[in-house]
């Protein structure tokens, strides 16, 4: 029996491998004629022709509607609260920041550069203090000039997070760890700008001291939190709906979860802008609630492209796959999904216990459950994701999780289960998010397989919506018993700081809101942190970034599942369309041009 | 040629293929069966009888016995609208001044209805439209069979419930059914029907729902309005008392078939079928107390679909081992003159009835 | 004896200020219990609700100050005496600085969404409400027309036929028809666009979104209303009114036509209001299949959000509907009817 | 007395046949029903062949609900084992056509996973089936006692059952029961995961569903309070739970069974619906409505996936009505269909 079945899954993983091949040499055709613009009769560029590459550049024009669909709105288009990546992708739009992503496929995208600056920073040799002059011509939408002022309040507003909670909070982190300013809405001084850490000597200079070194801190101002923001035309929590702009274009109508609709900024000048083409006169989103729906809007060519950028369901993804598979790029999201291991939850504080559910998981059950190796991602063999410097990809397989171990190891996993004094296996619950059914259907693979090993699971769909109160709160997940939490990460920005220390480092276990699940309190991983962020040279950094990845990969706290990847859809119309691992493999909308 | 009676009203054998009779109403072995899962329901037998117009036929039975089916009948109300279900079958002739309705187009009997055939009916508050008002319901009456308007109509309808003796009539025609009192709503109904001078007055146990001293209004308020309109009346009820005061003839119905029939005083006074003694044993009296129901007709109602063999009326009869020969079980008696004008269906010899009348059964009436 | 017509206008005004009475107090219970589900279960089990509205990094000082500025800290007959109060005089909240106005008819606030939630009601509820009333015609129109012939062909092959599809009408789940008949109409025949258009941006477009939502939702209730049309025909037909009408000589159209239909849209009324008040809430299923911006969307994605105040304005402009329908309808009732009376 | 050999004749005749209508509306023979109503609705049921195909149909479900554990274990298979090796890595779909039908899989996998389907609609026959009939039972539970204390002691006590009455039927109550699941806790009263979620699912459904048999059994306690009989056991000296008990309740009874057969198709249905908006039973276990939630992701790629649970949804609630129908005209006292 068990020899078939192994024959049998032998069998279809050959085939599984033939197919993506095809897929994947149709597409190295497609993709060959990229730059001569061609593609298919449709118009588009072929699959995976932007993925990583720029398609059909020189067929951008002026003018037209750019036109998102979207399942889901932003957590807040406010450039201080939003944390979605489509929403800091789509921010672009409508704010500008000193320094912002590179408008360039793949990892490029992923390199600062000077947005509102007329340069990336000078440094002090320190590390300490970092210096922007403004450049000449930038304008608000009412055609007055943004001043330094303006961008030491914006930055300012990431302080007042009792009104305006819900975004990064890394420059308060690095510019304030003490927290001694309370907000520009506490201010008490006349012009609200009390923040000492930024000045702003003149209104082209902005001047950040930050009271430690941190290698990261321009990566940080690359974030939408770090836009200027008017004060006389800040309305404090109401600010998204109706930011004020310093980009290409402005808000001209937007209804939370119905529609949203960006006209041309015509006070902005293409001269003061070096990152942005703003092709479209228009930008619309039109929200939907029936994720199929969207799809097919999608395939049908009534939008462009999906604002979230998550990746097509599964029935848009096979009808996209078989019948307009020019429309599709198949990017590395720079996510990885994983189950984590609480250590307050026993027997998880045992490090064999943790290996024998690692051991013992079916990685290929699991990366089907995720969508397979297209939609889903390649077998995750370790904690850094692709597009973070350091990342060694599945080479580094300590577990030998993609290879000999993919179907599970029953035997070993018995054996650090005996070594963790289970033998005959436990029990214990798996958390998972309910609003996310392809994290049910991982954890319901996991379910199926650990029970060859002897342990069983029961899983617990929680509230996705209260994440941060229920598995965010350590003393909730050890009184729930949470033994396995099954989530996903992606980077803030690419770099092991803006990855991992949220999740691995000691100082970063929260009572409330915590995302260092598995309470990771390591001094090793803390020490390789702490001379990251004085770290100024990119290659020592990513040999950081490495090592910090093995200890985490070492000590078993992660079953990471996928690399991720998701099977995304550009419509005929696009041009000027690519993925930037600034933005986690999503297109990169600032860019995006239509053809007619 | 259909013998008449002196009085007018119904009586003589079937004639088959008998030309178009000269009675203002002739009914001809009239059947009404209805196909039902269980069988076939004859509900009216092979009825025959006449009327002229300004007389009173009274048609005389319990539950069951077929006689408002005879009503419905002739008002051609087994056909319409008769929706999907298994249609009643009628066969025989009923006759009109001079027309035969059940071969008839059945839109120009419907035309008939209301104006030439008019009906009460018993229970005047079910039977009025609970939604519209009384002047709605005799105006719409009206303006079916003559083109006025509605202002016309509704003066008509003012003058027939004055003439039904309803206070304040051009006030209470806006009332609701429901607004009336159950003689009020009788006298409306009845306004209803007469509102076009019918020549056909049906009248289905007009007083059955109501009231016995109301019960005396109503019928002599139909007594009046007859000789006022000169129209031919049928009156239906299970009451022998109401049609002995009303009628010129009187018909009992027994399982669908009449048993007895003839003028109102010989079949009320010189009644030849035990069936109609025990109708009239059962007959409330004034002049009696109510709890001395001296031949109460014993059992319920026959089966319409396998009606008893031989005299259908024979379980329950008390005399039907008086005929010899247990004939009432094997053979169903025909209608045989008893007297002048007067059929009874009976196997006793007149010899026997005599005795038992005079003997058994009017001494205790 | 003698009743006056109708209820006179006194006693109809008495009695919709009795209804309107109870109306309110129905609310009140509403808001109560709405209250109750979302701020004491929760504590039951073991959320803070502060915590549903700070982000990923968010530190206990945040959640704390989000707790403050809700209110969420004050006791929970606090919170509904404020709700209340915001309805009729508006509603003011604040806290680090920030100051929230939310004018009356204040519905609550969405924190989530940085709304008020009375323009979120009124900006949703045409297109629920348009649902509602097209697919109501609908059903109408198909269901009381195919239960009426089922009735006057009773026991015909017409009518075992049409019984059955009702039936079968009413066993399937609306999500599922509703799938079907994109996929097949939409997506597969591309007959319909299917996709919802603002009636202001373009009628037709606006038409095309809503026909097939019309039509999966009208096809379930047409099924109900056919069974129930059929029913109260026969019953009615049944009745001695009916003969009576045929004994005046009126034709089959008119007896059919006025007199019974007269007698048998009473109950269908009845029914038609209660159902158009329970679908201006209840078309959640409805409007997530076919992505329509109505209240019912609104109301279940604040459900996963866990946007309380949605909720609770969504359940008491629905609980609103339900009675004021209800209250129409016993007025159109007395209207119809004039056996009732007003009491 | 008298014989009912006329009882079904005149039961059957048409309602225009006046006179046989009255017989069937006299009073002896509603002392002829009163007797046998069982038996009568027995003998009409019988002849219903629509209600008797929907009630067989209704039984072999509930055998099915049953021996679920007998069922998969005959075929060889069970709900949650999963079979990836069936499963199209590229489209998430099974491999084999119609959904994976075999002989192994006799209706098929699901995709991603591989679980069997027929093993996962015979354990949903068991939530769908459960919830109806136990919420069916909580709302006839609810509705019958405080009816009938409603319609018998009248007065205040009325007055405050109606009006919870009229109140629950101005509910939202979809809207209403999916926030009330949505923020029940996954542990409580020594429940966990899917039995919390039945429990709420069985006890909220019936609560919304009390009212309706509620106001029936209420109006039918009016009426029948009214009737001699009650008077008469009332001058006996019984008290008055026995009145209740011994006189009322048998008559209740029809109403309560045409309104429990009515009742619990609808149930099924909103089960189905709670557990595709997501807020039903948990996975793995199995439920239709989750099925079909789940289906729609495969609408036009895997489509025996959505069209299985959907037809066994779409058979359970046609059978359950089709039967709850006859059974309504069965014990319809003027046997008008």
């Amino acid at each position: 029996m068990s020899t078939q079945r192994t024959t049998g899954r032998r069998k279809q993983a050959v085939a599984a491998a033939a197919v993506v091949a095809a897929l994947l040499s149709t597409a190295a055709c497609g993709g060959g004629n990229d730059d001569k613009d061609g593609g298919s009769k449709s118009g588009a560029a072929g699959f995976n022709a932007a993925n990583n590459k720029v398609a059909q550049a020189s067929l951008a024009k002026k003018g037209g509607t750019l036109k998102f669909a979207s399942a889901q709105d932003a957590d807040s288009w406010d450039t201080t609260r939003g944390y979605y990546g489509f929403m800091w992708n789509f921010s672009r739009y409508y704010s500008r920041q000193l320094v912002t992503n590179n408008a360039e496929a793949g990892a490029d995208g992923a390199k600062v550069t000077p947005d509102l600056a007329s340069s990336t920073a000078k440094i002090s040799d320190d590390g300490k203090t970092y210096t922007y002059t403004l450049r000449d011509g930038i304008t608000w939408e009412d055609g007055k000039p943004i001043t330094s002022k303006d961008v030491k309040y914006g930055i300012e507003r990431v302080w007042a997070q009792d009104v305006l909670s819900g975004g990064p909070i890394y420059l308060q982190q690095v510019l304030d760890p003490k927290k001694t300013y309370k907000g520009p809405y506490k201010d008490k001084s006349a012009d609200k700008l009390g923040l000492k850490a930024v000045e702003t000597p003149d209104d082209k200079t902005i001047v950040f001291k930050l009271p430690e070194a941190n290698s990261d801190f321009e990566e940080m101002l690359a974030l939408t939190s770090a836009s200027p923001v008017r004060q006389d035309k800040d309305t404090k929590s109401k600010y998204g709906l109706k930011p004020f702009s310093s980009g290409p274009y402005k808000f001209q109508s937007y209804t939370p979860n119905k529609n949203l609709t960006l006209v041309r900024n015509t006070e902005w000048k293409q001269s003061s802008d070096p990152v942005r083409k703003a092709y479209p006169d228009k930008i619309t989103i039109n929200f939907f609630t029936n994720a199929n729906d969207l799809d097919q809007r999608l395939i049908n060519g009534d939008y462009d492209l999906d604002l979230a950028q998550t990746g097509l369901s599964p029935q848009g993804r096979t009808t996209a796959l078989k019948q307009h598979k020019e429309n599709l790029d198949n990017p590395v999201s720079g996510y990885i999904r994983y189950a984590v291991f609480p250590q307050s939850v026993k027997p998880f504080d045992n490090e064999h216990c943790r290996k024998a559910v690692i051991y013992g998981a079916d990685h290929e059950s699991l990366q089907t459950a995720r969508g397979g190796p297209v939609a889903g991602g390649d077998i995750g063999t370790n904690m850094l994701p692709p597009s973070v410097p350091g990342s060694e990809g599945q080479k580094y397989d300590p577990y030998e999780s993609a290879t000999t171990n993919k179907n599970g190891n029953v035997a070993k996993a018995k054996e650090e289960l005996k070594a963790c004094g289970k033998p005959n296996g436990f029990k214990t619950t798996i958390a998972v998010r309910n609003n996310k059914p392809v994290e049910v259907a991982t954890a319901e693979s996991l379910q199926a397989s650990l029970k060859k090993i002897g342990v069983t699971v029961d899983i617990d769909q929680f509230d996705g919506a209260q994440t941060t109160g229920i598995i965010g709160s350590p003393s909730n997940v050890k009184k729930k018993g949470y033994g396995i939490i099954i989530m996903g990460w992606g980077p803030d920005f690419p770099s092991v700081q803006g990855y991992g220390l949220p999740l691995w480092s000691g100082d970063y276990i929260l009572e409330s809101g915590n995302n260092n699940f598995a309470l990771i309190k390591e001094k090793a991983i803390d020490g390789l942190f702490k001379s990251y962020t004085k770290e100024l040279d990119d290659a020592k950094k990513a040999d950081i970034a490495k090592q910090i990845n093995h200890k985490v990969m070492e000590g078993g706290y992660y079953l990471p599942f996928v690399f991720e990847k998701f099977i995304n859809w550009r419509s005929s119309r696009l041009a000027n369309v690519y993925t930037t691992d600034g933005y986690s493999g999503q297109y990169d909308f600032v860019n995006l041009g239509l053809k007619k | 040629m259909t013998e008449l009676s002196k009085s007018g009203a119904a009586v003589g054998e079937p004639v088959k293929d008998s030309p178009a009779p000269s009675a203002f109403l002739e009914v001809r072995d009239l059947k009404v069966h209805f196909p039902t899962d269980d069988g076939l329901v004859k509900s009216v037998d092979g009825l025959t009888f006449s009327l002229e117009k300004g007389k009173t036929l009274g048609i005389v039975g319990e539950s069951g016995s077929g006689k408002s089916v005879t009503s419905l009948g002739i008002m051609g109300l087994h056909t319409a609208g008769q929706y999907g279900k298994r249609k009643a079958q009628i066969s025989g002739e009923i006759w009109l001044d001079g027309t035969e309705l059940l071969s008839a187009d059945p839109d120009y009997v419907r035309k008939l209805r209301g104006r030439e055939m008019a009906m009460i009916f018993q229970d005047p508050l079910s039977a009025l439209h609970p939604y519209y008002t009384i002047g709605q319901q005799i105006v719409e009456a009206y303006r079916i069979h003559h083109k006025v308007d509605k202002k016309t109509a509704r003066r008509r309808a003012v003058e027939m419930l004055d003439r039904v003796g309803i206070p304040q009539p051009d006030k209470r025609v806006d009332s609701y059914p429901h607004e009336f009192s159950g003689g009020m709503r009788q006298r409306a109904m009845i306004a209803m029907s007469l509102v076009n001078n019918p020549e056909l007055l049906i009248a289905d146990e007009p007083t059955t729902a109501l009231d016995v001293t109301v019960q005396a209004q109503i019928l002599d308020l139909i007594r009046d309005l007859q000789k006022e309109f000169g129209s031919a009346v049928i009156v239906i009820t299970h009451d022998l008392g109401v049609v002995a005061e009303l009628s010129d003839d009187i018909l009992v119905m027994y399982g669908g078939r009449c048993i007895e029939r003839g003028p109102a005083e010989k079949v009320f006074y010189e009644p030849k079928h035990p069936y109609t003694w025990g109708l009239l044993g059962s007959m409330p009296r004034l002049d009696r107390d109510q709890t001395e129901r001296l031949i109460p007709v014993k059992g319920s109602p026959p089966s319409l679909i396998n009606l008893p063999s031989g005299c259908a009326f024979n379980p329950r009869c008390a005399y039907a081992d008086v005929p010899k020969d247990n004939v009432t079980r094997t053979v169903r008696p025909e209608l045989s003159v008893v007297g002048s004008q007067h059929w009874a269906a009976c196997h006793m010899t007149q010899e026997q009835r005599e005795r038992i009348w005079t003997e058994e059964i009017a001494p205790k009436l | 004896m003698a009743r006056g017509p109708a209820a006179g206008p006194r006693a109809v005004l008495a009695y919709l200020i009795r209804r309107l009475f109870a109306a309110a107090v129905m609310l009140v219970v509403i808001i109560l219990v709405v209250f109750g589900i979302f701020f004491l279960v929760p504590r039951w089990a073991g959320v803070d609700p502060a915590t549903m509205f700070v982000g990923k990094q968010a530190d206990p000082a945040a959640i704390e100050a989000v707790r403050q500025k809700l209110g969420l800290a004050d006791p929970i007959f606090a919170q509904v005496w404020e709700f209340f109060r915001g309805l009729f005089v508006g509603r003011t909240y604040s806290g680090g600085g920030d100051v929230t106005e939310c004018a009356a008819p204040c519905f609550g606030y969405s924190f989530r969404s940085e709304q008020a939630i009375w323009p979120v009601l009124t900006d949703r509820f045409p297109v629920t409400l348009a649902l509602a009333l097209g697919a109501a015609v609908l059903w109408l129109l198909f269901g009381v027309a195919a239960g009426v012939l089922s009735a006057l062909k009773r026991g015909s092959l017409w009518d075992r036929g049409a019984m059955i599809v009702a039936l079968g009408g009413v066993s399937l789940p609306i999500y599922f028809t509703g799938l079907l008949s994109l996929a097949i109409f939409s997506y597969g025949l591309g007959w319909i666009d299917g996709q919802y258009v603002p009636l202001e941006e373009s009628f037709s477009g606006w038409f095309g979104g809503m026909i097939l939502p019309w039509v999966t939702l009208a096809f379930l209730y047409a099924a109900m209303y056919a069974r129930i049309t059929r029913a109260t025909m026969l019953e009615v037909l049944g009745e001695d009114y009916i003969r009576t009408a045929r004994a005046k000589g009126l034709t089959e159209p008119v007896v059919i036509g006025k007199h019974a239909m007269r007698s048998t849209m009473t109950p269908i009324l009845t029914m038609l209001g209660m159902d158009l008040g329970a679908l201006i809430g209840g078309a959640i299923l409805t409007e997530t299949t076919f992505s329509l911006p109505g209240l019912g969307q609104a109301v279940l994605k604040a459900i996963s959000d866990k946007d309380l105040p949605i909720i609770l304005g969504v359940t008491l402009i629905t609980s609103l509907a339900v009675i004021v329908a209800n209250l129409l309808v016993d007025l159109l009732y007395a209207v119809i009817d004039p056996r009732v009376r007003l009491s | 007395m008298t014989a009912p050999l006329h009882e079904p004749t005149a039961e059957a005749a048409p309602s225009a046949a006046e006179e046989a209508a009255l017989v069937a509306g006299s009073a002896e023979a509603k002392a002829v029903q009163g007797r046998s109503l069982g038996r009568i609705a027995w003998e009409r049921l019988k002849r219903d062949k629509l209600a008797l195909t929907g009630g067989i149909v209704v039984l072999v479900l509930i055998a099915i609900a049953l021996l679920a554990p007998v069922i998969t274990n005959l075929v060889g298979q069970d709900p949650e084992t999963h079979h990836e090796d069936l499963i199209d890595p590229l489209f998430s779909t099974p491999t084999g056509s119609f959904g994976g039908i075999s002989g192994d899989h006799l209706l098929g996998v699901e995709p991603v996973n591989g679980r069997d389907i027929f093993a996962r609609i015979v354990y949903g026959a068991r939530i769908s089936l459960l919830v109806g009939f136990l919420s069916a039972l909580v709302a006839v539970v609810l509705g019958t006692i405080l009816g009938v204390l409603a319609g018998y002691f009248g007065g205040w006590v009325d007055a405050v059952v109606s009006r919870v009455m009229d109140g629950l039927l101005a509910f939202p109550q979809l809207l209403f029961i999916i926030a009330l699941v949505s923020v029940m806790p996954n542990e409580m009263l020594g429940l966990t995961g899917t039995g919390v979620r039945l429990f709420v699912m069985i006890m909220v459904i019936g609560f919304f569903g009390w009212p309706y048999v509620g106001r029936v059994v209420r109006g039918q306690t009016l009426s029948l309070r009214e009737r001699e009989y009650v008077e008469a056991a009332r001058s006996l000296g019984a008290g008055r739970f026995y009145i209740l008990f011994k006189e009322l309740l048998p008559n209740l009874v029809a109403p309560i069974i045409v309104y429990t057969t009515m009742m619990i198709p609808t149930n099924i249905l909103t089960e189905a619906a709670l557990s595709f908006l997501g807020v039903g039973v948990k996975p793995p276990t199995a439920s239709w409505g989750q099925m079909l939630s789940s289906a729609i992701d495969y609408y036009d790629s895997d489509p025996m996936y959505m069209i299985i649970p959907g037809v066994a949804i779409f058979i359970t609630v046609l059978s359950f009505n089709l039967f709850g129908d006859g059974v309504r005209d069965a014990l319809d006292p003027k046997g008008s269909r």
